[in-house]
């Protein structure tokens, strides 16, 4: 069983999503590890050592996603995770932005893949199977 | 120990000291308190929220207002003003980022300044405190109607001491609903104690023949919240501001999809609230309502929405609210553009006028909703009154920490987060798993039984994926959900 | 001297032979009545528009259908489909345009033609008897939904037998609600038998075994009519369609703009059509409502004009109107493009949607309404069966004669036109100048003392200037119309 | 009193703002000759050589418009109504479409005034006091 690391970062406290994440998931076969809202950048990395999580999956609903994710890849590199899968989800910047655009600035930061709003977790489970099994 | 009693002056003022410090724009000429005095009294009737909500309430009218708020000064004013112009706005807000309510200024700081860099807002709201009492009376004095803060901050006692002096007659919020759906571990005990110096200052102001308007937060996470749950924080809260002295007061309610249960929740809220204050003393408070269009997940295309903002204009205005919150065609997206927003507004705007003067009228239907919502209403205030020994603050304490009352899908750890909520077969809110919650056995057998119809309609089990399957829903074009398998 | 008499196989084929020489497509081998009869029993239910009617009535859903017509052919078939699949029309129209109305064909040619050179439309809508039996194929062929002509045409014989042979299930009209609100001079003799035929058509295919929908017009001149002038008009051509074999009726209804009076109308006039049918000795015809989104001047503002087309959805679903038919955000300014069209579509959906199985509840003043209306309706169809001295389409002939009914701001002469409505302070349409129309002296009062009611609220006087503020009223956003003066 | 005719062009049936014309101009000083619904150019040029009115104000809603009112100018002109003010309004072509084309469209034609959508007829009273007086 894989284990994935889920949470809604920074200020944010949109919880409904992450917790039908956390259920949708589970119920997919992985072993989810729900830090919940609130969550720092330190939250996630430390969970995913203790856990040897195989990805971290970022929500950030509020529009401070932008702010809030800078600079995860490098933490991440820099805490011993080179090999984990980051996604992020939800309305990852603010307002209503071409997806493209938004795409390409969060490609550069290092995430994986990058989801626009409205999609829900269940369209993005082929992907997480894709990319680090069950 | 947080007791629903009135804080004392030299409590007050002890307190003020230390807020007036948590950031430098604190430290301003206005927020002395007889300056302050003077410019709240210098407040046209037009400009002052509890003035105009008194007006509507006697004209039976609903009035309107956006959610609106951008990192930058001039840019929040111009947006308010388009808001104002364009959208027919009857009251304006400033809706606060998110790091404001968290206390987290160097954040908003850093937030403004790259805002300012990029030319456009990197922040969710309008950093109020940051820009102090300076940048607040600039947005009063652009605007000609009255303004109120907008935002979900479990300590608002900085920010609500700077927007007061700044003329805005109206706060949002509460120490319970802007706690339990905004907030991971913050204390309720705190949160109360926090909105209780909001609410007192409120009170003093009053004292010194200032009425200021309160609204308690109404739609809590906004996601499937059965109405007997929100009418009593909503109630609870009225209590204890009204205890701090605030005499004029909107209790808010969030659509929930069906337009019996709605103006039914409407109705019972209004009548409970004032019987409630009556019944613990509080007697000359003003009530409102105010209706929210649709608070959980919206349809992304934007006739879609267009039609469900319109829906629940319709809803605000034959439940005759006092006052509606507008959504726009771009909710499911992001912070609206200010075209967008005036769409929304114009929309709402067109459809309460034409309802002027018409309400849902009376029935068997619409009063057995009122009549059940109350009962459960009435079944919890009961339950906190014990926990709380006859006092109502601590009573809510105790309350959540029994998961007596319980609030779906809140972030709060507070929360005992048991119960899960679910449209019975006519789209009426009803509770799937009652967790802990104080409800008496006939009204828990009355949720079972009308979620069983459905399931027994539906050809489906009763289980969480219910729950699932209808915080989608509204945003899939149904109201209630089917199942996926 | 036209009679409600079921019309003879003899006449119906002698007159027939004439129609089908009006216009060279009427010259078309599908155009024998075998061969249409082997096409029209290939139409699958899905497509058939009488079937999926009684399947939406079972539901208890109500469906939606736009207005739509092009001049040419191949860009009215992409405005269909893309109604359909952008706009989940359940429903497409093929709205005829007026020169074909008037039997203009050679105007139409040119229409055609013209559209042709230069690209765009120059018609109102789509020239069904120009573009024959073959075209209109085409459009059935193209699309996966059931197909209605709507139109307006005092004469439409030739259309109605070319869309019948092309598969399409439906057509709207009738001798009175295709002649006063939609001519001159024409004399309702001639409409009334005109339109005889034309159900005597769908009749005949009915014998052969295929079920066709009919659907009188309902809102008339769509401005401030009435609901028992309009509701009397509907029942009149179901009895007229119904003896010429016609089994599945919709019967319309154009939004007034109250939601009791809308609501109460819809019901009065099911339960009254099917009531007066089987008076009359029509047993077995098969009754559903259609609702009309508001249907006078429109407000210019987009958003404005969603609040409007989504409130009427509202109503409808409150009304468990089976169907109802869709307007635009461009209403006030032209024939709308298809994007627009489909805007209107989807708000209109969303909110039927969230209404599906919700029900506006039986209450005192919505039971009060009804019988009202249904009170008016008695008085209206009393007097036509007596000045038809029991033949119901003399009755008719005499009763506009006489103004015993009588239909505001209609062109036709044949109209009296001595009615004025004006809405009461409720904004329920009641009248104010009564002409001669046949209502009992307790009905007239009843009327007097509303408008009273509302010039007294008002402080204004009772005249002319209160109808025509009401006219204006909705487009400016209001429903009850305040003095200019 | 100056004399004006009105009438609905074409095809068209649309009665309501018709009726509302000869109401308000009728109101306000003007004898008006309401010549109706479906009128032809010869109707409104009859009626105008025999009342000897001052202007026509055509109206045409359903959007035919354009076609309808061809060499309306012209014919005026052989019937010898040479001066006579010509007015346009209501929806005077197909859609929503951009005025300042459709207003130089018209004016090509001989039109004096041409008014948009929605401009009522108690907005053009000052126009047809400046035009005709009376
Ligand atoms: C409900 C709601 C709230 C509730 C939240 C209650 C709670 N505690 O959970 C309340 C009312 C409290 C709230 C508050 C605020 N909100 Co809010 N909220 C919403 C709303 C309407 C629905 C969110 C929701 O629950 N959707 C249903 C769930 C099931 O969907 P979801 O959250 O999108 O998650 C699904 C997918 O996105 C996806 N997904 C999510 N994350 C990830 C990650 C990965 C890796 C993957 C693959 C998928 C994935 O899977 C999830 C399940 O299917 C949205 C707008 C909308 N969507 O219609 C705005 C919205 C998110 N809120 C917004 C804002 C700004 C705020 C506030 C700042 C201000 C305000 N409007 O009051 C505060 C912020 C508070 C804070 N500090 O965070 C904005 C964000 C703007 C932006 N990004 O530009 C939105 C978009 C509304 C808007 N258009 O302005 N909000
Ligand atoms: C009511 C109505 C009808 C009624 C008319 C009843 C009747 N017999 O009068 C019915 C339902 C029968 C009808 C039928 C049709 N209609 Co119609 N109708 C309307 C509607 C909704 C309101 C018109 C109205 O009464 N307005 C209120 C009056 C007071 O305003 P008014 O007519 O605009 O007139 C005022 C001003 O324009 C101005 N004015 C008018 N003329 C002039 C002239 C001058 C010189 C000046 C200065 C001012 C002026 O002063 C008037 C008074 O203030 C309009 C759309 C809208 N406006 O919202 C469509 C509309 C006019 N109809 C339209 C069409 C296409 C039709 C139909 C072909 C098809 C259909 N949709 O069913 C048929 C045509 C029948 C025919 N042969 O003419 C289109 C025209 C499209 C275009 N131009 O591109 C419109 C714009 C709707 C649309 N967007 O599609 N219609």
């Amino acid at each position: 069983m894989k284990t994935v690391v889920i949470g809604v970062i920074g200020a944010d406290v949109h919880a409904v999503g992450n917790k039908i994440i956390d259920y949708v998931l589970s119920e997919n076969g992985y072993n989810v590890v729900n830090i919940g809202v609130l969550s720092s950048q330190e939250d996630f990395i430390n969970a995913a050592i203790e856990t040897n999580a195989k990805a971290i999956l970022i929500s950030s609903l509020y529009g401070h996603g932008e702010m809030d994710c800078r600079f995860m890849r490098e933490q991440c590199e820099e805490a011993g995770l080179e090999k984990i899968k980051l996604y992020v989800g939800g309305n990852i910047v603010v307002g209503k932005q071409n997806f493209k655009d938004v795409e390409k600035r969060f490609k550069k930061m290092g995430f994986d893949r990058i989801y626009p709003p409205g999609v829900k977790i269940e369209e993005a489970l082929e992907n997480l199977k894709e990319d680090i099994g069950i | 120990m947080v007791k629903n009693e009135k804080m004392s002056m030299e409590e007050f003022l002890e307190i003020r000291e230390e807020v007036l410090l948590q950031w430098p724009t604190g430290n301003h000429p206005a927020l002395n308190l007889e300056e302050s005095i003077k410019r709240l009294k210098s407040v046209p009737p037009h400009k002052n929220f509890a003035m105009k909500l008194r007006k509507a309430k006697k004209e039976g009218v609903t009035l309107i207002q956006p959610r609106a708020g951008v990192a930058r000064l001039n840019e929040h004013i111009e947006l308010l003003q388009y808001l104002e112009k364009y959208g027919q706005a009857d009251f304006l807000p400033s809706t606060i980022d998110s790091y404001t309510r968290h206390n987290r200024y160097e954040n908003a700081e850093d937030g403004i300044k790259e805002s300012e860099k990029q030319g456009r807002s990197l922040l969710n709201g309008f950093p109020a405190v940051n820009h102090g009492v300076d940048g607040c009376s600039k947005v009063y004095e652009a605007v000609n109607v009255p303004l109120q803060a907008r935002h979900g901050t479990p300590d608002a006692r900085l920010l609500s001491e700077i927007i007061n002096a700044s003329m805005w007659t109206s706060n949002e919020g509460g120490g319970i609903s802007y706690n339990i759906p905004y907030s991971k571990t913050i204390s309720l005990e705190d949160t109360i104690k926090y909105w209780q110096y909001v609410d007192r200052l409120v009170g003093y102001y009053y004292e010194n023949g200032i009425e200021l308007n309160r609204e308690p937060y109404g739609p809590l996470t906004g996601t499937l919240v059965p109405p007997s749950i929100s009418n009593t924080v909503a109630i609870i809260e009225s209590i204890l501001a009204a205890e701090q002295g605030v005499k004029n007061i909107s209790v808010g309610y969030g659509q929930g999809g069906n337009i019996v249960q709605d103006v039914a929740a409407l109705r019972a809220l209004e009548e409970q609230t004032n019987y409630y204050l009556k019944l613990f003393g509080y007697e000359d408070v003003f009530i409102t309502t105010v209706f929210h269009q649709w608070m959980g997940g919206f349809p992304s295309n934007e006739a879609d929405a267009m039609g469900l903002i319109s829906y629940a204009s319709t809803v605000a205005g034959l439940g005759n609210a006092t006052k509606m919150i507008t959504k726009t065609t771009h909710e499911s997206e992001g912070i609206p553009t200010k075209e967008a927003n005036v769409q929304g507004l114009r929309a709402s705007k067109m459809v309460v006028n034409l309802l002027k003067g018409q309400r849902m009228p009376d029935s068997k239907e619409l009063q057995e909703e009122i009549n059940q919502i109350k009962k459960e209403v009435d079944s919890l205030i009961r339950a906190i009154v014990k926990v709380g020994k006859g006092d109502i603050a601590q009573g809510v304490v105790n309350a959540f920490k029994e998961g007596l009352i319980d609030i779906p899908f809140a972030p709060s750890e507070l929360n005992n987060g048991k119960i899960l909520p679910a449209r019975d077969i006519d789209g009426k809110i009803r509770i799937l798993a009652l967790g802990n919650i104080a409800f008496t056995d006939e009204i828990k057998e009355f949720h079972r039984a009308k979620l069983e119809e459905r399931a027994r309609i539906q050809k489906r089990e009763l289980s969480i994926q219910m729950t699932i399957d209808d915080i989608y829903a509204i945003s899939e074009g149904v109201l209630v959900g089917t199942t996926k398998d």
